[in-house]
């Protein structure tokens, strides 16, 4: 038995009609995953966009795994699927959106910096390609300087701030496609 | 030097509270949140709100350096601190003044001074302020030996830089000394990087009373009159009320008196408590500290001055004189709050995180409710377990005691177990509607008996 | 007849109002409610709730005998109907005057004639007071033509027994009276149960004034001062506000006096409305009609005033004199009041009743929210749409409107579509800060802009 | 595949920690019901038992559906399964406990009569069989007299109310055995 398009309407309906933010469910190889982030911070302008409100995700597929695996969290961040812990001074890391794409994050509130210092060459231009190491970045923080380190492999898509503006613990600083 | 907007540096229901105070003053109000707070009453409630680090309070609330890059990046000119976290911290205050933000508080030295228990007791003590049977900082085991035996025991042992409890130790006999001095210094380098240590005698019998200050930049200073905040467990405040009906009148009248000296020897500027530590037995009392920060139970002050404390913080950090002088201060009735926690009571006390399913406050009756909660809010595991201060005015202490337990009865909360009846058992309790407990009255006797146990 | 535990008759925003008074003067209160309303805020925070009925409001809080059942079986001395379903019913306030119920309002007697629209405007003009140029009751459509021929068109014909704009058709010649008129006889008839038609000149641009009056059963009487109630949809009150500021003040005390007079002379007792309509063009006003009852918009004037009009509703009803004189009644700033629906404005404001997954409060600033919904309620398809009141008020009309739309702004709600976003629109448009505004302005000009088109 | 105990506990776990009322899962044969009514009326003394806030149908076992049908409401009330539509003097029915149990509630609120006059006969006693148009009592409400008709066939097994006190609206005032 698996799930019929019924079922994964009436489940989508259900979910969104709840406060559900993730819901996941495995039945006989057929897996639904519903998930949904939180709210935007209330009233904030900020330059990025804001997580969505509406179902972020909806993958139905077939899943190796044959046990049927139900369960229902509800979170109250917008926050991305776990990442690997990272020291302060490198991003978080999240899956993006389907086309795989790679967001590079602020580490910290601060001011966002694209040079080492006034006039000097960015430290990553569009185009680019980094690897985990490379410091794309500073975020400082009162004249500390946090050098933003990639965290991953990839080429630089996009710059999603603007050189010196302020911005949030977590805000979306690069959008990376992933490295062929 | 007029305010414009100011950075909310701290979370929950002070959080809110302060954002309220800046409406009401036509002030703007930015709340910093951690990761875990964006969706919090706070920020939906704040002109905005701006996430500055983890849900990790060490890398968001605790960090001196992401508050005041919110407070700069969003175009803030103040900065407020509620209570705990960074409010007491004069390295806050430094960072404020050095980057052109008003920090909605005293001067650092005032919080330095003031915060510093034995630097605030050799103070009071200069100016002819009972300080009880205690020493100055103790050198040594053999130094804190001598003194408690002059003194006589019980006594206990209190770290120069602690508060709210933390950082003491009871001592019950001279052969203990020793042993207990090692350890309380041990544990008071660890909590708070100083192991400097005081002692004072025990008192078996007391009431914890704390007078509420407010002074502004131009050398006015007056008293909103005192608060009994006796009920504790663990040293945990439960229930404050005002006036500390208790305590005979003459004392209050000294209380009052002290806590303006005292204040106006540390410069004081903003919004401050002085606790002092009456002896129901003998009729004494004695200061215990200075708060240099609005406490958790300003509005039971409120109530029964019709003074915003909060709203006065903001017009003395903009430069404003006081709103009152001392003469316009008039209590009317009496004020009792109780704390409202997500703890289970019957499992000793064990804070309970989780989602709120279902939240209704109760209306009218001279009640008042201060609360960052709303039904669908999921309590974050990081952060202290306070949902809401419920807060009960009335004509005299009876009338806001049922008010109380009106209010306590019809707060719905679903979803996560809170201390609400533990509360009404405590408000019903013949010892306490007649005024017989004290400091440790809860834990002595009243938790025993409401466990079924017998009394230990 | 101190009374001591009232019945709520009523469910909603007023049903908590009203709750919320009776804990303000120690009364114990039971809020009967509908099988759709077992879960509702009311129920959570009166003192008792008790279940009379189904969801359909004909068999729940439409049926007299229930609700009186409720209240005797309950224990109950006085009933209050709130307003709407049974707030207008003489039959109530007989029924509990035969069961020695206490009916928080008018008598039987008082209702029945202040809220015949066609006897109201006899004992008007026999006061002197200016009623339009209008008709008595009409006795078929040749009248009807004859009396519509001398004022001239467009005139409106309305039902004796209607009011709040239904029962009302608008004629724009003389060949169309004869249908009209058998039209709207018709149904008026089948609306409510009589079929007696008057007409008026229909004013182009009509402002609707209401003054709010106070009288105890001592003889003693009092004027709140007045209301401007101009901004509505299809004849229903969007925003309110206090005073009516645009309205000239010799006009505007015209009105009270006559507001008073006609109270007086109806033997009212309680809390009432008498309505007007203002000819902004002419500068000439006329009587429109009593509303015997608690208005929807009383916190306008209650913030205005700084008078509890439900309190007062609850200690005259208890015998008490009225707890002012009319030159202790003094008005203070401007106030404002949008109601929010649970509406989509963009679908032709269809009601969407529903899961309220989120709810959360503005605070501060000079808001008031009078609201019945919390985060998880569930809007029954049963009744009216409206989700909460949020008023504010502030020194002049500008600095209300400011502070309402902020408390708009951050009102969150999120389950259902709401009218705040319209109604923010509305606070901001140019017409409405300058008055400009009139009973059709809403449908007539913003709302045509409003949507994209260019307007009819 | 079926739901294993392990899917049916997190299951269980997922819904108290949810604001749902009800949610039925039929997966491959395996049916999992769970239900919970509403809050009981706030503050009410009413003589009856409320209505439990914990849930009060836990129902695992072999279906004969073999569709997957996976819902989820959120109910406001506390009401019973939809009972067939009834006149107002006649009782609402309510599928009672598992043991197959009916219960006969007040069709209003008012005072409820166990004779139809002071002092003569109760329409019915425990143990008594009734047919579906028989009077069970009365339910008076400001001096109407209304005749409340079983609704339905049984054993009367238990009378809930006082005679003379007051019922709300769906309060139960007798409980039946199904006719055997």
């Amino acid at each position: 038995m698996s799930l019929t398009p019924e079922d994964v309407q009436s489940l989508i309906a259900a979910f969104e009609a709840s406060e559900w933010d993730e819901m996941t469910l495995s039945v006989d190889g057929t897996q639904l995953a519903l998930s949904r982030s939180g709210r935007p911070p209330a009233g904030a302008a900020a330059p990025a966009a804001p997580p969505s409100t509406a179902p972020e995700t909806v993958v139905v597929g077939q899943s190796g795994a044959a046990a049927g695996a139900i369960g229902g969290s509800r979170g109250t961040g917008g926050a991305a699927p776990p990442a690997p812990p990272s020291p302060d001074t490198t991003a978080t890391l999240g899956d993006g959106t389907a086309e795989g794409a790679l967001r590079i994050t602020a580490p910290s509130v601060g001011l966002f910096w694209r040079s080492p210092q006034p006039g000097a060459p960015h430290f990553v231009d569009v185009g680019q390609t980094v690897g985990p190491d490379d410091t794309v970045c500073i975020v400082e923080v009162m004249k500390l300087m946090n050098h933003v380190q990639a965290g991953i492999a990839g080429v630089v898509r996009s710059v999603e701030v603007e050189n010196g503006a302020m911005v949030e613990h977590g805000q979306v600083l690069f959008v990376l496609d992933r490295a062929s | 030097m007029t305010l414009r907007q100011v950075l909310v540096a701290n979370r929950g229901e002070i959080a809110v509270r302060v954002v309220r105070a800046c409406a009401d003053e036509g002030l703007r109000s930015v709340v910093a949140v951690s990761e875990a707070d964006r969706v919090s009453r706070a920020a939906l409630v704040a002109d905005r709100a701006v996430c500055i680090g983890p849900a990790s309070a060490t890398d968001s609330y605790l960090d001196i350096g992401r508050v005041v890059a919110a407070a700069l990046g969003t175009g803030c000119d103040a900065v407020h601190p509620g209570y705990g976290f960074l409010a007491e911290r004069p390295e806050l205050a430094e960072a404020c003044a050095e980057h052109g933000l008003v920090f909605i508080g005293p001067s650092a030295d005032a919080i330095r001074r003031g915060g510093d228990k034995a630097v605030a007791r050799e103070l009071a003590e200069s100016l002819g302020i009972p300080v009880g049977e205690g020493s100055a900082t103790l050198a040594d085991a053999v130094q804190a030996r001598a003194v408690a035996d002059g003194i006589g025991y019980p006594v206990v042992l209190k770290a120069a830089a602690g508060g709210g409890g933390r950082g003491m130790v009871r001592v019950d006999s001279g052969e203990q000394v020793s042993e207990a001095f090692a350890r309380a210094t041990h544990e008071a380098r660890q909590a708070f990087g100083d192991g400097r240590m005081y002692l004072e005698r025990f008192i078996t019998r007391a009431r914890h009373v704390e007078v509420q200050v407010l002074a502004d930049r131009h050398g006015g200073i007056v008293h909103l009159g005192e608060r009994d905040c006796s009920t504790q467990r663990r040293y945990q405040k439960l229930i404050e009320e005002a006036p500390a009906r208790a305590v005979p009148e003459d004392i209050r009248r000294d209380l009052c008196a002290a806590a303006v000296e005292l204040c106006r020897a540390l410069d004081y500027v903003g919004a401050g408590t002085v606790e002092f530590v009456v002896d129901v037995d003998r009729g004494i009392w004695s200061f215990l500290e200075v708060n240099t920060r609005v406490q958790v139970e300003h509005p039971v002050t409120e109530m029964v001055t019709g003074i915003d404390i909060v709203r006065a913080q903001l017009t003395i950090a903009g430069g404003d004189k006081l709103p009152v002088q001392q003469s316009d201060v008039v209590l009317r009735g009496h004020a009792v709050e109780v704390r409202v926690n997500a703890e289970d009571p019957r499992q000793d006390f064990a804070p309970a995180p989780g989602l709120v399913s279902r939240w209704v406050e109760p209306v009218g009756g001279g009640l008042r409710i201060d609360t960052h909660v709303f039904g669908g809010y999921r309590i974050p595991p990081h952060y202290d377990s306070l949902l809401a201060k419920v807060i009960a005015h009335g004509p005299d202490r009876e009338a806001a005691l049922d008010r109380l337990d009106r209010g306590l009865a019809h707060l719905v909360v679903e979803g996560v177990p809170t201390t609400a009846e533990l509360l009404r058992a405590v408000l019903g309790a013949p010892d306490f509607r007649a005024e017989h407990h004290h400091t440790r009255w809860i834990e002595q006797e009243f938790l025993p008996e409401w466990r079924g146990a017998p009394a230990a």
